[in-house]
């Protein structure tokens, strides 16, 4: 394979759409499918094919707005139709070209127009488990031209340049993991794509491969070039079926295609990549846990030093990045470093992909620029609180992030800021919560989450969580006392510092912010014996038998 | 100077702190120059005083009747010393707290009784769910860990805050000593 | 190291076949523990002590090895599950829209806690830490169909067609 | 290289020391006389640097280190003492007494006991959290041992000394987070005919705590004696 042989297939997948007046993209992500899209999806085609219209109705991945699903994109005209019904597929298909019925028509201005898509410029508006419509949206140009034009130390210094930075939620730059990887020595080396999406209320992972899965198989397989890998992993968490059923299917595309296996493009370059399970441990997404688990072991994390930049899976040097991360990879090989630091702000380069859920008018997943004001993302592609509600706080980073509230809402989108501001950026989860949340009970939330996620192997996480999460359910309950404040704080202090790996050492984020912005709710808890949202129940301690 | 009031309490346990603390022997006479046992079970008087200077309190908080003498003591007493590990840490009575009350009643009165099986009501305090230290109920000023803390410990504790000093109780005792 | 022979397969049943595929494919490997513990889950619907024996020594993990990963990862269960299951996302947009109010109706009205099945076996209550569509908070799975922005009377009408079956 | 060059120098505790590039912090400090708490190392056994009481600080490093995994760096500050540490390791044990049932007084390893005897060593008087009290079985199935799962602080000296030293790995934990437990087999009782136990003790002998003991033993008589394991080492490697 070369760049014209790629020019080729995608000629061809442009001709065979020529021959159609529209085209009709279903989505068929997770979201959408929970409302019977597929069923909408045969009706359209029947309808089509009844018509005999020159029409081609597509299965696509998310479309990002699943607030306002089941979603259909009509081509050439670029118009969304929002809650679309298996009744609504004949007026779908006699509208095209004309103005849609009233209802169908999504025009959310201010919620696209502000998004930059570079991770999901294909998601919504490819077949994912057709590789050659992939590849006619430039896909493998990347991989093709790092082969064939590139030595994997100028791989290594495109990605450095574009100030790429981990997507996991670290923030670690890709271009120097990369450079450690490539300078270790070593006969084998690993490259891992890190999927296991364990932040409850973030599915940006999930969603970039269940639409454009090949976008990761080419980032990799750029990735295990510049470090000199020959085999690769996909640990994708067992809760998500329809990512690993696609992922499978675009292996396998990708191997048919030549684009994994050995010889890649005609060089000497061999690469293959396998698909793990995850089965239900949050921690597998610490790097050290995810290795033991696809090792086989229980995943629990190790101490590092050694990195598995030097000492990975099975003790080779393994390079590990999240989905998001790689998915970045092929445009920027494409496209060059310089393009991509061009998007962002200060040391936070590109764009970044949320999951924006809770409180919140368009609920969905949204890129935006780095460096975006907080509040240009919850108000305006958001649009804002519903039911005429307030804004309370935004959570980010999941259980190891914090809550922001609304006197912060200015603040920038990037790792730091967001640092500064007591949360993380974390994998890119984005909870927006009202005035009939509470911040304590919030907190609860988080604590219990890392208390049954604990892997119990490290003293401060396995214990303390337990013993704060028991503090969290006094303050709760209105059994607290000021005492119990107290611990609770000191305990977050160990916990946070003396813990063996990153689930400890943020499992007291959640607190330790919501104390920072909301200290009054846990006085109003602890005092008054009261929770002004109305969410916990007070009770008196029970003293007998 | 007036004598300092000194009282002694025994909560949920076996007496054996107050053996140990009377195994002080002819110290006692010595201590007996400087302090006034106003409370013990080993003395007389049924009522807590008012005002008592420091309180050696003995046994973990296993019943209402516990609850409410530790809270009283503690409003009526200047120095809180908790007494042992069952004050400390529950301790034996406190091996019942897995299971809970109800099975331990039923084991007492129920299963091992020959006659009269029945769990007493009247008169007998109700026991808690779990039983626990009495710092989870007031503030304490200083624990003294042991099972019994020896008549040493306690003469050289004693002897230093009556001096005014602060002992170092880890070189003295720990759990379970 | 000597060549594995595989111990015989427990019983008659197909599904063990398709057990030791999976363990065929990945060579042995003692890697393969987790991967093959997913076939036996998928296969039998849960793990047992047998087969959980079995796979540990086809693949020479040691028992207690084989046991500890086998309770580390809460996707595999070693009961055997009701007819039917109900699964509450419990993540953390289905918790600020309310997943926590939906659960305790849910057990109360199975009469079971989360993580059980009832005693007539027909329905298991189950949580998960997220199912990843969270666009269409609150969530959940039945019987792995998915079901979003639910609602309690849409669980109830649920129940009670599954009451009949 | 020459062996002079490998040496490593470092200050511990205003202490100037030397190592080889190989020793951890832990071994460098042992040998220098400088005591670090310790609870899941055990010299002869791999370290997992799960109890965190061996906590040290590195001067120009906000993070904390696990001295029985660091390993020595030229020029490195080393702190073992400090009000944070102190803290930390006093929680850490707070948190340990806390989780399980450990009644002191009527154990069969007090007096013997490294949780009891660190906690005599860092001023621990009493805990400040609430004690959890689970329910949690005794093992005593075994014709030799017994398994008090109430003592357990999961420190996976067991495991390690079962899987790396008799070979047999009849240990291994299951579970996770506060559920966690340490299990022989499938979870089956220690002493099953089918057990695939050794009965060579050595999991007995490590055991920091009264979790595993002897039948008939109380630890005041009859101490453990881990010491074993760099012998044992040492002969395996002389093979």
């Amino acid at each position: 394979m070369n760049l014209e042989e790629l020019q080729q297939i995608a000629a061809s997948v442009h001709a065979d759409n020529e021959q159609f007046d529209f085209e009709v993209n279903v989505c068929q992500g997770t979201g959408c499918l929970s409302q019977h899209s597929d069923q909408i999806m045969a009706q359209l085609i029947k309808v089509v094919a009844e018509k005999g219209a020159k029409v081609h109705v597509r299965k696509t991945g998310c479309m990002g707005l699943c607030a306002a699903g089941p979603l259909v994109l009509v081509e050439p005209e670029n118009q969304l139709l929002q809650h679309v019904g298996v009744q609504h597929a004949e007026s779908v298909i006699t509208h095209l070209g004309k103005e849609p019925e009233k209802e169908l028509q999504c025009n959310l201005r201010e919620h696209f127009d502000q998004q930059v898509h570079v991770v999901l410029e294909n998601s919504g508006r490819i077949d994912p488990e057709r590789i050659d419509e992939y590849i006619a949206r430039d896909g493998y140009e990347g991989l093709v031209k790092a082969l064939t034009e590139m030595r994997p130390v100028d791989v290594v210094q495109q990605i450095t340049e574009s100030g790429l930075r981990g997507r996991g939620g670290g923030g670690y730059p890709t271009g120097l993991k990369w450079g450690m990887v490539a300078k270790a020595v070593s006969e084998t080396k690993y490259v891992i794509c890190n999927g296991d999406e364990g932040d409850p209320g973030a599915f940006m992972d999930r969603s970039v491969l269940e639409s454009d899965p090949q976008r990761v198989i080419e980032g990799m397989a750029i990735a295990a070039y510049a470090v000199g890998a020959s085999k690769g992993y996909v640990y994708v968490r067992a809760e998500y079926p329809l990512a690993v059923s696609r992922l499978t299917a675009s292996l396998r595309e990708a191997r048919r295609r030549g684009f994994l296996g050995n010889n890649i493009c005609g060089t000497p370059f061999n690469f293959d990549i396998e698909i793990r399970l995850g089965a239900g441990a949050f921690v597998c997404g610490e790097e050290t846990a995810l290795i033991a688990s696809i090792e086989g072991q229980r995943g629990t994390p190790r101490v590092r030093p050694p990195y598995p930049a030097a000492s990975g899976l099975w003790g080779k040097p393994t390079l590990i990045n999240n989905v998001e991360t790689f998915a970045n990879v092929p445009p920027i090989l494409r496209k060059g470093g310089a393009w991509f630091a061009a998007i962002g702000k200060g040391k936070s380069k590109g764009t970044k992909v949320f999951a924006l859920t809770g409180k919140i008018k368009n609920t969905g997943l949204v890129e935006v620029p780095m460096g975006m004001k907080l509040r240009d993302i919850v108000e305006g592609i958001g649009g804002g609180v519903p039911d005429g509600r307030t804004f309370k706080a935004v959570q980010t980073g999941g259980p190891s992030g914090g809550c922001i509230p609304a006197e912060l809402l200015d603040i920038e989108v990037s790792y730091e800021s967001l640092v500064q501001a007591g949360s993380m950026m974390g994998s890119g989860g984005m909870i927006v919560m009202d005035d009939t949340s509470c911040m304590v009970n919030v907190a609860k939330f988080f604590m219990e989450f890392c208390m049954t996620e604990s892997c119990g192997k490290c003293i401060p996480c396995r214990a303390g969580t337990v013993q704060m999460h028991e503090l969290l359910s006094k303050i709760c309950e209105g059994r607290a006392s000021m005492d119990d404040l107290d611990l609770l704080i000191d305990l977050c202090g160990t916990v946070k510092e003396a813990s063996l790996c990153g689930l400890g050492q943020t499992a007291p984020n959640p607190v330790l912010s919501t104390l920072r912005y909301f200290k009054q709710e846990y006085m109003d808890h602890i005092q008054n014996k009261r929770c002004s949202a109305g969410v916990c129940t007070m009770t008196h301690e029970g003293v007998t038998a | 100077m007036s004598k300092l009031k000194v009282a002694t309490v025994w909560l949920d346990g076996c007496s054996g702190c107050h053996m140990s603390f009377l195994d002080m022997d002819e110290r006692l006479l010595e201590l007996a120059e400087k302090i006034d046992i106003v409370y013990s079970p080993i003395v007389d008087r049924k009522d807590y005083p008012d005002e008592v200077d420091l309180a050696l309190v003995e046994g973990a908080v296993a019943s209402v009747d516990d609850e409410a003498k530790i809270k009283k003591i503690r409003a009526h007493t200047k120095f809180l010393i908790a007494m042992g590990d069952c004050a400390i840490t529950g301790n034996v009575p406190s091996m019942r707290n897995p299971i809970g009350p109800q099975a331990i009643l039923d084991r007492a009165y129920i299963e091992n009784a020959t006659l009269q099986q029945q769990i007493p009501t009247v008169l007998v305090p109700k026991l808690l769910t779990v039983v626990r230290p009495i710092h989870e109920f007031v503030k304490v000023d200083l624990h003294l860990p042991g099972c019994p803390p020896s008549a040493n410990t306690f003469y050289t504790v004693l002897t230093a805050l009556l001096a005014g000093e602060t002992p170092d109780i880890s070189a003295l005792t720990r759990f379970g000593a | 190291m000597p060549p594995i022979t595989p111990p015989a397969l427990p019983s008659d049943d197909k599904r063990w076949k398709i057990v030791s595929g999976t363990m065929r494919r990945h060579g042995f490997a003692r890697s393969a523990l987790i991967e093959t513990l997913h076939t036996v889950q998928s296969s039998f619907g849960y793990l047992d002590k047998n087969a959980i024996q079995f796979v540990a020594r086809s693949l020479h993990v040691p028992l207690s090895q084989a046991y500890g990963v086998a309770t580390f990862y809460h996707h595999f269960s070693l009961v055997q599950p009701g007819k039917h299951t109900i699964t509450v996302c419990t993540g953390t947009a289905c918790y600020i829209k309310g997943t926590e109010k939906l659960l305790g109706e849910l057990e109360q009205k199975l009469h079971i806690k989360q993580g059980e099945t009832t005693p007539d076996g027909n329905v298991s209550l189950m949580t998960a830490r997220c199912v990843g569509a969270c666009g269409r908070a609150p969530v959940t799975l039945a019987d792995g169909e998915l079901f979003g922005q639910v609602t309690s009377e849409q669980l109830q009408s649920e129940l009670e067609r599954w009451a009949i079956q | 290289m020459s062996a002079a060059t490998d040496i490593k120098t470092l200050v511990i505790n205003g202490q100037d020391v030397s190592a080889r590039p190989d020793q951890t912090i832990l071994d460098v400090a042992r040998e220098n006389g400088i005591n670090i708490p310790t609870l899941c190392h055990l010299d002869g056994l791999t370290d997992v640097g799960a109890c965190r009481l061996c906590l040290i600080e590195v001067k120009g490093q906000n993070k904390l280190f696990p001295a029985c995994v660091t390993r020595v760096e030229e020029g490195m500050e080393v702190t073992t003492e400090s009000e944070r540490l102190a803290k930390h390791r006093r929680t850490i044990l707070e948190l340990l007494f806390a989780e399980r049932n450990h009644i002191c007084a009527v154990c069969v390893a007090n007096g013997n006991c490294e949780l009891q005897s660190l906690s005599q060593e860092l001023g621990l008087t009493h805990v400040r959290l609430p004690y959890r009290n689970p329910e949690l079985n005794v093992d005593a199935s075994h014709e030799r041992f017994t398994c008090d799962h109430n003592r357990c602080i999961l420190c996976t000296r067991c495991v390690r000394v079962c899987a790396e030293i008799e070979g047999a790995h009849v240990w291994d934990v299951m579970g996770r987070g506060a559920d966690c437990k340490v299990i022989t087999d499938l979870e089956t009782p220690w002493g099953d005919k089918n057990s695939s136990c050794t009965k060579c003790g050595k999991c007995v002998q490590v055991c920091p705590t009264g979790a595993l003991y002897e039948k008939g033993k109380v630890g005041i008589e009859k101490p453990k004696h881990p010491e074993f394991l760099p012998y044992l080492n040492l002969m395996r490697e002389a093979q």
